[in-house]
């Protein structure tokens, strides 16, 4: 479609109002926007509302763990991607947030795009980052008294939940055969992750 | 019609409903807490997480082609399509790099279409089938069951199981089709419109069924489009978004895909956007998934004797680029029945992926339903949730 | 308003007499076996269901002489549902000495018969293993030399109607057949949640060998606490020791200054 | 308050000519619990199995049809050779089936499934009467009596035969319409006392409903007692006998289309009466779980069952006694009348029995083809369809008589049978045409009109719905 804009022209936008925002490409040349997380609400306005952007649907938001993930320069935060789409221009745009690991806080769009308010309660209960300013920032897959974010890479199985083992008598996770072809198991890893924010 | 009555002029005076996880029209392990006057509900609020398998977390530790399977189980009622959706963004990940690019074979890709439509189709029928059942018709259903039927009895023979295919692979398919599939998808598709006909009649036709749903939730198109609906949910509000058409895979852009969209089918109580639009439009694809199956077997080309070859092979070889893919990640958008199957795949260039993240149609449908169900009766809750066609796995992953 | 409310009396009554009409021909079609529509479920433990086509993915089947343990399922596999051990035969070649499949973690995708460079492992048409059921009940029946052999679904349901019947109705050939794939000494415990290849015994042995090596670890724990016990208390006695000694001798301050 | 002939016979031959109050109360119940127990009992039960093998049929399933052979008789054996052991049971059973004719019997038993109906029986006796903690004890107890009682209650008014009627009172019809609404106490008590919040929604649409739509059945009910003059339900019947072989064309539903409409009316009144689908508000599976009776188990779910099809047959008998001839044969009545006492009885209640059964599988039928109505819109349908058709048949119905009489049509008749002839309107040829020409004639001319201007579908429904 005409209207369709290309990913250095919506950039160039974007920049131009908030210059903070650094247009980067991952290893496999897919182009994405860092917004600093302070920015992330201006900047998803801006994208939502200017009449040339228009992104009136958040299609995707996830995010992922970069603690093991060999990139350079090694960092350990959190990913918070968001994959947005533009119904009416029939454009992309991804834009990344990194929130550091320890008190990972990143601002809700929840009132920019409403669907984000399902996905930031799954991004918050499954990687444990704390959107702020989220109207009910609940755990959504886990139980509530569940403790860690199962989607960080040190996050330790637990044994059992409320008293209820998950494996099979007699078996623990120490004592499962190890798979053939597998690097030996790796050092134990430290305590559970506590869950940063306690929601309100 | 829906009811006269709003929630502002509710009493005080409110009881509170669980409604699941057990309950027989929430179609598995949902729960709501509604809060009702009377028949009158004043909030429902969904509860997840009953059926969570941390499917996410086992993408990470298995290898590429094992988390195939795993994908069958996100999404149980159209298992072709998880699959096809899963492999498509693989083969993505793998085509950033020329030095592991994978080159599909022509009729392997034929056959992804077929299978993809055919189980579009079973998936839809158990969708518009267990919304009649949650209305009280169940006739319809079993008929739909029935049908649905036939169609896993040409997938056994494809590719051996009736439920969790695991038949799309990245690169390809895992079998040739079978001998005289043709036929019999050929067969199968001219009984089943003669059929879909009389289930039209009984159900959709039926003025009871269309009162019951004819302005019930109507989601206006902004509504739809920022509570992230996909599929036929987004299209029974009137927007034109079909990814088979708009962003296409495969070789979707090969066939003209026509894409129904909502118009207040239910006439003069209805609204575009209703329960009874995305019942219809469901129905409507259904027809339209019988012209494609059609259109992608005239287009499946001879089969040859070497599966890897690139027009009549059925898979290509990929084991050694599965061994080191490129370093990256990709996000690959596909249609299945319940909507958009999104997936941003992170790989760190080992055998194994660094993420696996599946987004579904059901889960963001879901976030819409508080927004829904305020004001609408008891009743109204089941049309709803059966309009949704949410499949409670695909919820919670 | 009154005509809508005419029509909508109209409509109502013409869909009633439509919905009506299809069912009676449902209805007709079903009981006089027309046009496909004859019932289509099945009465299912005495009617089992037919095996269409050949790609059909029932158990695992692996055929041991072919096998040669090279782990290319064990490493296909998704859910680990194998274990097996494998030792040299006299002609140097890796052969299954130990090839147990957990039936219970298997999820039929098949992964590990596409993995098999030798098609040694392959899935039979049985699918049965509720032991509720004659064919499930009968496929525990068989002993180990019995499992060597492949039986698909029709194999399984001739079993069982000719396990059911008495010994002496049966013809030599049925009977010679039904010997070659079920045990008449009874039901074996093969493998632990279903139709493993271990047997009896050789399951009774791994399980001691398992509660052994248990056993052995806690003791090696036990008498390493107990050491660490004894060093430490040996550790503190010998402070104290030197505490005492050094007391009164050199340090007027009784040993609390830095 | 009278009784019926044979309630008089029966206490008159225990107490003498003037029969004291306990002697009628004796034959009153035997005369009410006879055809109770001998002809809507077992059809309740069979209309378990028709409604399961009805459904099955539609949805190409087989229905039950597997306990028969070995269901009924081992249990018939079982219980009658109960001390003996289990292999000389066998043997008795072997020997019992080797009989010529038992075998073949047992496996039509079977493959129709009426094993089926021992087989709940004897489940439904055999299970656990469960009384959830949380429950209002007596009340939740109390109601499926009630319910039960409430289904009963009606037939003592319902002539099954010229003698068979338990209470022969002037206000029959009426009677049957105040009996039938005690159900509802009933249930209203079982979805209070369950303790259950589906089962309280549950028990309050069932009140709602039922409450309603008594309006439209009463209206009904008058329709008839408008036409024929009398409000006893005995002389409905011999009313509508017109002394010919053809005379079924005597039946009130031949007499006017308004008195067809009524039929229509009062049968889908009644069908909401009974919470039958369409109209189940009251137990909506897929809504309310099992509404009123979520919390019931055992012989206590088993009465609001058998409640259940016992209204269903009220209603199929009501309709039957008002609208279509009662226990009339169609082709003329000299050649019942010319049996023994006795014989005429069993006929008359057996050609009732039939009349009653087709309307139970009717209803059977529509459950398995029609969806659920809303909650508001089974009342909109009562009190904006149902009672203003009701209203316009009433008025049809007398403008009818008004002019049927204006212009001759009406002559006294004699009446077969033993009951006292009654007076007709017997319209000739032209008076029965222009009777039904003309409204139905009118209706058509509405309906077209209203289809011209309202009844346009959308075009992709033509579409799904194969053009049609």
């Amino acid at each position: 479609m005409s209207t369709a804009l290309a990913f250095a022209a919506i950039a160039e936008q974007v920049k131009s109002a908030h210059p903070s925002v650094e247009a980067r490409e991952s290893d496999n040349r897919q182009p994405w926007l860092l917004v600093p997380a302070a920015d992330l609400p201006a900047v998803a306005r801006l994208l939502r509302d200017a009449p040339a952007l228009r992104f009136d649907s958040l299609a995707d938001l996830t995010g992922w763990d970069l603690a093991k993930f060999p990139a350079t320069p090694p960092s350990t935060d959190i990913a918070v991607a968001y994959y947005l789409h533009s119904l009416a221009h029939r454009h992309h745009l991804t834009l990344k947030v990194m929130a550091p690991r320890d008190a990972a806080q990143v601002p809700s769009v929840s009132g920019v795009w409403a669907v984000a308010n399902y996905f930031e309660r799954e991004v918050y209960d499954l990687l444990g980052v704390a959107f702020t300013g989220h109207p009910n920032l609940k755990r959504i897959m886990c139980p509530d008294d569940w403790i860690g974010h199962p989607l960080r890479k040190d996050y330790v199985y637990p044994q059992a939940y409320n008293g209820i083992a998950h494996l099979r008598d007699g078996q623990h996770f120490e004592d499962a055969p190890p798979r053939v072809g597998d690097p030996p198991p790796a050092p134990a890893a430290a305590a559970p992750a506590k869950p940063p924010v306690k929601s309100a | 019609m829906s009811t006269d009555v709003t929630v502002e002029t509710l009493g005080g005076e409110r009881m509170k409903l669980n409604m699941g996880p057990h309950h027989p029209a929430t179609h598995g392990v949902l729960r709501l807490m509604v809060e009702t006057d009377g028949e009158i509900v004043a909030k429902a609020v969904p509860d997840h997480g009953f059926l969570h398998r941390s499917i996410e977390k086992i993408g990470e530790c298995v290898e590429w082609p094992m988390f195939v399977p795993y994908t069958d189980r996100i999404d149980y009622v159209c298992a072709m399509n998880a699959n096809l959706a899963y492999c498509v963004a693989v083969e993505k990940l793998l085509n950033t790099d020329p030095a592991t690019a994978v080159q599909v074979p022509l009729r392997a890709e034929c056959i992804r279409i077929i299978v993809a439509e055919l189980n579009r189709i079973s998936s839809h029928l158990v969708a518009v089938g267990a919304m009649s059942m949650d209305l009280g018709a169940y006739t319809p259903f079993l008929h739909g069951i029935a049908q649905r039927e036939t169609v896993n009895d040409i997938f056994e023979k494809l590719c051996g199981q009736r439920l969790t295919y695991n038949f799309v692979t990245i690169g390809g398919v895992a079998f040739d089709l079978h001998k005289g599939a043709e036929a019999e998808i050929t067969a199968f598709l001219d009984a089943f419109e003669k059929e879909m006909i009389r289930f039209n009649k009984l159900i959709t036709a039926n003025t009871i069924f269309r009162d019951r749903c004819a302005g019930v939730a109507a989601i206006s198109a902004a509504d739809a489009v920022a509570y992230g609906l996909v599929g036929p949910n987004l299209r029974g509000s009137g927007v034109d978004w079909d990814i088979r058409r708009d962003e296409p895979y495969g070789i979707y852009d090969r066939l003209a895909v026509r894409v129904p969209v909502g118009q207040g089918f239910a006439g003069r109580n209805g609204r575009v956007g209703d329960c009874y639009d995305r019942f219809v439009v469901r129905l409507l694809e259904i027809n339209e998934s019988v012209r494609l199956v059609r259109e992608a077997l005239k287009m499946l080309p001879a089969p040859v004797e070497k599966k890897t070859d690139a027009t009549g092979g059925y898979q290509a070889d990929v084991a050694k680029q599965l061994r080191k893919p490129p370093k990256g990640e990709v996000r690959v958008r596909t249609e299945a029945p319940r909507g958009e199957m999104g997936y941003v795949i992170v790989s760190d260039g080992s055998k194994t992926p660094y993420r696996v993240r599946c987004r579904t149609g059901s889960f963001t449908a879901c976030s819409i339903f508080q927004k829904l169900m305020r004001g609408i009766f008891m009743a109204d809750i089941v049309t709803v949730i059966g309009s949704f066609d949410i499949v409670v796995p695909e919820i919670d992953r | 308003m009154i005509l809508a409310w005419v029509n909508g009396i109209y409509e109502g009554v013409d869909a009633f007499l439509t919905g009506m009409g299809t069912t009676a021909r449902f209805l007709v079609e079903n009981v006089r076996g027309q046009g496909g529509a004859t019932a289509v479920t099945r009465q299912y433990p005495q009617q089992p269901a037919e095996i269409v086509g050949e790609r059909v993915r029932g158990h695992l089947f692996n055929k041991a002489d072919i096998c040669i343990v090279c782990h290319a399922c064990d490493k296909a596999c998704p859910v680990d549902c194998f274990s097996m051990d494998g030792e040299r035969d006299a002609n140097n070649k890796m052969r299954a000495s130990r090839f147990d499949i957990d039936l219970s973690k298997c999820i039929y995708c098949g992964l590990c018969v596409r993995a098999c460079p030798t098609d040694s492992l392959s899935m039979t048409t049985g699918f049965e293993i509720d032991p509720h059921t004659d064919a499930g009940r009968y496929l525990f029946r068989r002993n180990t030399g019995q499992l060597d052999r492949k039986l698909d679904a029709p194999d399984v349901v001739r079993m069982a109607q000719l396990a059911n019947q008495p010994r002496e109705s049966l013809s030599a050939e049925d009977r010679a057949w039904l010997d070659s794939v079920v045990d008449p000494a009874g039901e074996h415990l093969i493998g632990m949640y279903g139709l493993g290849y271990f047997t009896p015994e050789e399951k009774a042995k791994a399980d001691a060998e398992r509660e052994r090596k248990k056993k052995e670890k806690e003791a090696a724990a036990a008498a390493a606490k107990a050491a660490k016990a004894a060093l430490e208390k040996a550790a503190a006695e010998k402070a104290l020791a030197a505490k005492e000694a050094a007391t009164p001798a050199g340090r007027p301050d009784g040993g609390n200054a830095p | 308050m009278e009784f019926g002939p044979a309630v008089n016979t029966i206490a008159t031959w225990i107490s003498g000519p003037d029969p004291s109050w306990w002697a009628v109360g004796i034959g009153l119940v035997a005369v009410w619990v006879i055809p109770v127990l001998a002809i809507v009992f077992p059809v309740a039960a069979v209309g378990q199995i028709i409604e399961r093998k009805v459904a099955a049929a539609m949805q190409r399933r087989h229905g039950p049809n597997t306990v028969g052979m070995d269901g009924i008789l081992r249990l018939v054996v079982r219980l009658a050779f109960f001390f003996l052991p289990r292999a000389a049971q066998d043997r008795i059973q072997a020997r019992i089936t080797a009989l010529p004719g038992v075998g073949w019997t047992l496996g039509l038993l079977q493959r129709s499934g009426l094993g089926q109906l021992a087989a709940d029986g004897v489940k439904m006796i055999g299970k656990e009467d469960i009384v959830p903690a949380g429950t209002d004890g007596l009340v939740f107890r109390a109601a499926p009596y009630l319910a039960l009682v409430g289904a009963f209650l009606p037939f003592a008014a319902i002539p099954f035969a010229q003698n068979l009627v338990a209470l022969e009172v002037p206000v029959g019809a009426l009677y049957v319409v105040a009996a039938s609404g005690f159900t509802v106490v009933g249930l209203l008590m079982a979805g209070w006392g369950s303790g259950n919040k589906f089962s309280l929604l549950g028990g309050m649409r069932a009140v709602a409903q039922v409450v309603s739509y008594e309006i439209p059945v009463g209206l009904a009910i008058a329709g008839v007692v408008l036409w024929c003059g009398t409000m006893d339900l005995h002389q409905i019947v011999a009313h509508q006998y017109n002394g010919q072989w053809y005379s079924f064309l005597g039946w009130n539903i031949f007499q006017s289309p308004f008195l067809a409409l009524l039929a229509c009316l009062l049968f889908f009144a009644g069908l909401a009466e009974c919470q039958r689908t369409p109209f189940d508000m009251a137990e909506a599976e897929s809504e309310l779980v099992s509404g009123f009776n979520t919390e019931y188990s055992g012989l206590r779910w088993g009465m609001f069952a058998m409640a259940e099809y016992s209204e269903m047959i009220l209603v199929g008998a009501l309709v039957s006694t008002l609208f279509l001839g009662g226990y009339q044969s169609p082709i003329g009545e000299p050649w019942i009348m010319s049996l023994p006492g006795w014989l005429e009885t069993i006929i008359h209640a057996g050609i009732l029995l039939v009349k009653f059964t087709l309307g139970v599988v009717l209803m059977v039928w529509i459950r398995w083809t029609l969806p659920r109505f809303r909650v508001d819109q089974v009342m909109r349908l009562c009190w904006l369809t149902l009672v203003p058709l009701c209203l316009l048949s009433l008025f049809g119905l007398a403008l009818t008589m008004l002019l049927g009489g204006l212009a001759g049509g009406v002559h006294t008749g004699p009446a077969y049978g033993r009951i006292p002839g009654m007076q007709h309107i017997n319209l000739d040829a032209l008076g029965w045409l222009v009777t039904w020409v003309v409204p139905v004639g009118f209706a058509a001319v509405l309906v077209a009109v209203a289809r011209r201007r309202h009844g346009q579908m959308h075009p992709a429904l033509k579409q799904l719905t194969g053009g049609a």
